[in-house]
């Protein structure tokens, strides 16, 4: 294409944007609305993600060693422990802190109506354990229970599996909303396309009539996508992330640790991500609307 | 230069606006085309840019057949024509000026030329006062005349023009009439539609009557009367 | 009936389009409005019935201000004149018979009077064999035609028509004249913007010259010639 | 309005959504998608509503009597309280029952660290009642606090505040994202129907030139509108229908209880709900853009 060409287009397209006011409008809202709905949701699944994975990591191994270990023994096998690749932190516990901690919860009734008191101490050392990444647990359950030291181990198996499930969970209705409002996005804003298309069939007819080529006629169309794509994320972006900090706050606190752990990085990385879409719903938009311009071309009366 | 051979045209409604139309039209030839209303003239004129496509029958432009020709080539044949339709068919988002100058921009020629090229098209028809009006703040005739404007400021080989001074005033379609003259000896062929029987039998050029699809008359130095 | 007092219309873009006209048209008067291209003869007509608002100067019509008229009121007004535009507008989504009932629908005529009515009104125009088709299957004559058809359907007071032959043979136009003074005849009272220099000068009504938005003749039984 | 007109109203109306295909189509699938995506969303909400109903509704109070109470004793105040207007369910644990059960509990190691072991019988006896209505709660703790044979009481305030929090971020959201997807939807259908009705400005300024009320040029697109709501809920209804059960069963492989507890007549009023709203978006779509009626009257040339 030559540079003569793309300014003609260029100044044909933003003469056109400025003179059709309505349909410029109404394009750019739609763009902007889907993007809105999009991204609003993505930064939801972004945050539930985030979440999640904190109380995954949150979750411990507790080992419990044998009856008869001494503490100096404890001491040098969380050393080994904390050296291994799979564990962020690792903290002996003494059956002192134990029962301690145990008569503390004041939810649980049963020690005291059992008869178990705080001057009995039947508890034996652990471990606990925080690994870097939940995914690890099977590696570093099936290291340390071979142990010697070790009499037990304590994963809080079901926790986990409903962490799991949940993130299971999250991945499947985030692919389905996000496929499902894609869909919509583009079908909404390729109908809006169409139908300013429609509403300038005339101009297109004409444009022929002076013997424009089928990608002359598109190439002003195609810039015109493009500019109201762009326009319409960038008043997306503002309207998300003005309202993104407005909103966390409230979710927070609600829900611990909500909000937490999404950086400046991902929130652009966001942003980069709808400004693309945004590109793509316009021109690909103006682009599929554009095939149908041959019906167009043979409507002269 | 254009060659129409057993051309036949059957529209889907069932309408057959030409029936077997051969005909021959040289290189600076003047052709009214006359005959009453729903004769076929329009339909005869689109068919020369491709505007329709016939049942039957051939078109050769410049030894080129147009029907058979790929939709990708129409852009230009298009482009050596100078094309006035019935319903005066202008951008109304654009100013006079654009609107003349669309025709020059497709074929990519610079800002400098397509200027004088649209003053001098715009005074040819009497209207470069108001070159930067918009479609919409004309007068029907006005309209009229800028699509002259259009059609002739590419220096088109073959002008087509259907009924160009129905909305003019006999002052100023004298005036259209004589620019066409001239273009005409500068060796651009014309085909004119009409109704104007002044003007036909003034001129006494080549005129072909149309009725019912069918060519009933073919005179070189003709007259308006049909039948 | 109509008394234009002091009119002048200034558009937007500054173009005085009529200047300080004013006017009387009797109850059925048959009024020929000439002038050349861009005199105000669309505006003119455009004013009688609130397409256009005077800028200056008052419309009476029946004895009421057409000018002050609410907005609700319009359709009324429009309910009882017959009008043709220059460019002819036809719903292009519906048929011939469906266009020229729409007139007859918004009053709420019942169906039976409808049909008959448009029966009559496409035979005056010769083309109630096309009443099924739509618009765009039609040549420009024939939606000319068309839009006559509606405008006389429901036998209006005053018949306002601009252009209504520019699209027409000599033959047809000659038909609609005579259709036209029938009604004339009948009481309606009849304003017809018009290049046609031939109907003008054999039909010898009322003329009304405008030049650069003035009125510069008024003649009883006129002919075409202004200056 | 008389009969004649209402009639010419609804002919008009039909044979412009016949005829003018592209309009209609994208019209009725704007409002469609915007209510499957409303639909899904309440849908949604309705369940996970159902489901923490259910989870709130699970959890029990746990009357702990004195220990030196009878089984008989227990019996009869057990049915005092089942008698209760807040008492859903009652149940009597023996401390036989309750031993059992604690040991059960493979998760639970603490019992045996500590040598408790199931031949001990420390526990009392259990009366555990399910509530109505978990909002009954604090009502039937003061009640059967004071009872003679009452020792004590356990109710699991943590879950119930995290439910309750639960529900109240629940409901916040749902109201944010029904207001935001609303505001949308209506947008974008006023859009679509605007942009139709400026397709059609020319058809309006001749209705008007032949002597159309406003009103009476309004009259068709009202309907129009109407009808295509009507068939947009109509589609939304048969793809949220058709794809719920599908979906529902996804989710109730992954979290317990999901999709329990909502009702045929529940079902039935959302979807009526989803056609007023799709009635709503054509009608005052139409009435919205139909303001515009008379910029329209003033631009034939
Ligand atoms: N697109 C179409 N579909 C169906 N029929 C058509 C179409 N265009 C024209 N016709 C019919 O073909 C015939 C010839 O039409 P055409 O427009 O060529 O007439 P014309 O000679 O230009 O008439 P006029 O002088 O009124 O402009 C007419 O009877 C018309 O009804
Ligand atoms: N909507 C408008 N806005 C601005 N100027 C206008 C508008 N309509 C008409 N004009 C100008 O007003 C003048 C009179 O226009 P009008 O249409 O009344 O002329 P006319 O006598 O009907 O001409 P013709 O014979 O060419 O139809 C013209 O100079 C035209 O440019
Ligand atoms: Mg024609
Ligand atoms: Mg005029």
């Amino acid at each position: 294409m030559s540079l003569a060409k793309l300014s003609f287009f260029l100044t044909e397209a933003l003469t056109n944007l400025r003179r059709s006011g309505i349909t410029t409008f109404i394009t750019v809202s739609t763009v902007a609305i889907s993007l809105v709905i999009m991204g609003a949701f993505l930064f939801t699944t972004m945050n539930l993600e985030a979440f999640l994975l904190q109380m995954q990591s949150e979750a411990m191994v507790t080992v419990y060693l044998k009856n008869d270990t001494l503490l100096a023994e404890a001491h040098t096998f969380n050393m080994r422990l904390a050296d291994m690749p799979e564990v962020a932190d690792s903290l002996v516990v003494s059956s002192e802190d134990a029962v301690r901690e145990l008569f503390s919860d004041p939810d649980d009734k049963r020690l005291l109506q059992i008869g178990v008191t705080p001057e009995d101490n039947p508890l034996p050392t652990t471990i606990r354990i925080k690994l870097k990444n939940p995914d690890l647990l099977k590696s570093i359950v099936d290291k340390v229970k071979l142990e010697p030291l070790v009499d037990n181990l304590s994963y809080g198996e079901d926790l986990f599996k409903q962490f799991e499930g949940m993130s299971g969970l999250l991945w499947y209705v985030s692919l389905s909303v996000v496929v499902l409002l894609g869909c919509s996005s583009m079908f909404i804003v390729f109908n809006t396309v169409r139908m300013t298309l429609f509403m300038r069939r005339e101009e297109i007819i004409i444009m022929k009539l002076v013997g424009a080529t089928d990608w002359f006629v598109r190439g002003p169309f195609i810039i015109e996508g493009l500019v109201q794509g762009l326009i319409g994320s960038v008043i997306a972006t503002i309207i998300l992330l003005s309202s993104y900090h407005l909103v966390v706050g409230k979710f927070a606190e609600l829900i611990p640790f909500f909000g937490i752990g999404i950086t400046f990085e991902q929130l652009f990385k966001l942003t980069a991500k709808l400004f693309m879409m945004g590109l793509i719903l316009g021109v690909v938009g103006s682009l599929l609307s554009l095939r149908d311009i041959r019906k167009f071309s043979s409507s002269v009366n | 230069m254009i060659e129409i051979q057993n051309v036949t045209k059957i529209f889907p409604n069932g309408v057959r606006a030409l029936n077997d139309i051969s005909v021959t039209i040289n290189k600076g030839d003047f052709v009214f085309l006359v005959g009453p209303s729903g004769a076929g003239k329009s339909t005869f004129l689109k068919m020369l840019f491709r505007e329709e496509i016939p049942t039957m029958g051939k078109i050769l432009v410049d030894g080129k057949d147009i029907v058979t020709m790929p939709e990708s080539r129409v852009p230009y044949l298009r482009r050596n024509l100078g094309i006035v339709l019935q319903d005066f068919q202008l951008l109304k988002n654009r100013t006079v000026a654009e609107n003349v100058a669309f025709g020059l921009r497709v074929v990519g020629v610079s800002d400098a030329v397509i200027n004088t090229r649209i003053q001098e098209a715009l005074e040819q028809v009497g209207l470069s006062h108001k070159r930067r009006m918009f479609p919409t703040e004309l007068s029907g005739g006005e309209q009229q005349r800028v699509c002259i404007a259009r059609a002739i400021v590419n220096n088109p080989l073959v002008l087509i023009t259907d009924e160009p001074t129905g909305n003019l005033d006999p002052m100023i379609s004298d005036e259209i009439i004589k620019l066409f003259l001239e273009i005409n000896m500068r060796g651009t062929t014309i085909i004119m539609a009409t109704h104007n029987e002044k003007i036909v039998n003034k001129l006494r050029r080549r005129v072909l009557a149309l009725m019912d699809g069918t060519i009933i008359k073919d005179e070189e130095c003709g007259t308006y009367a049909y039948e």
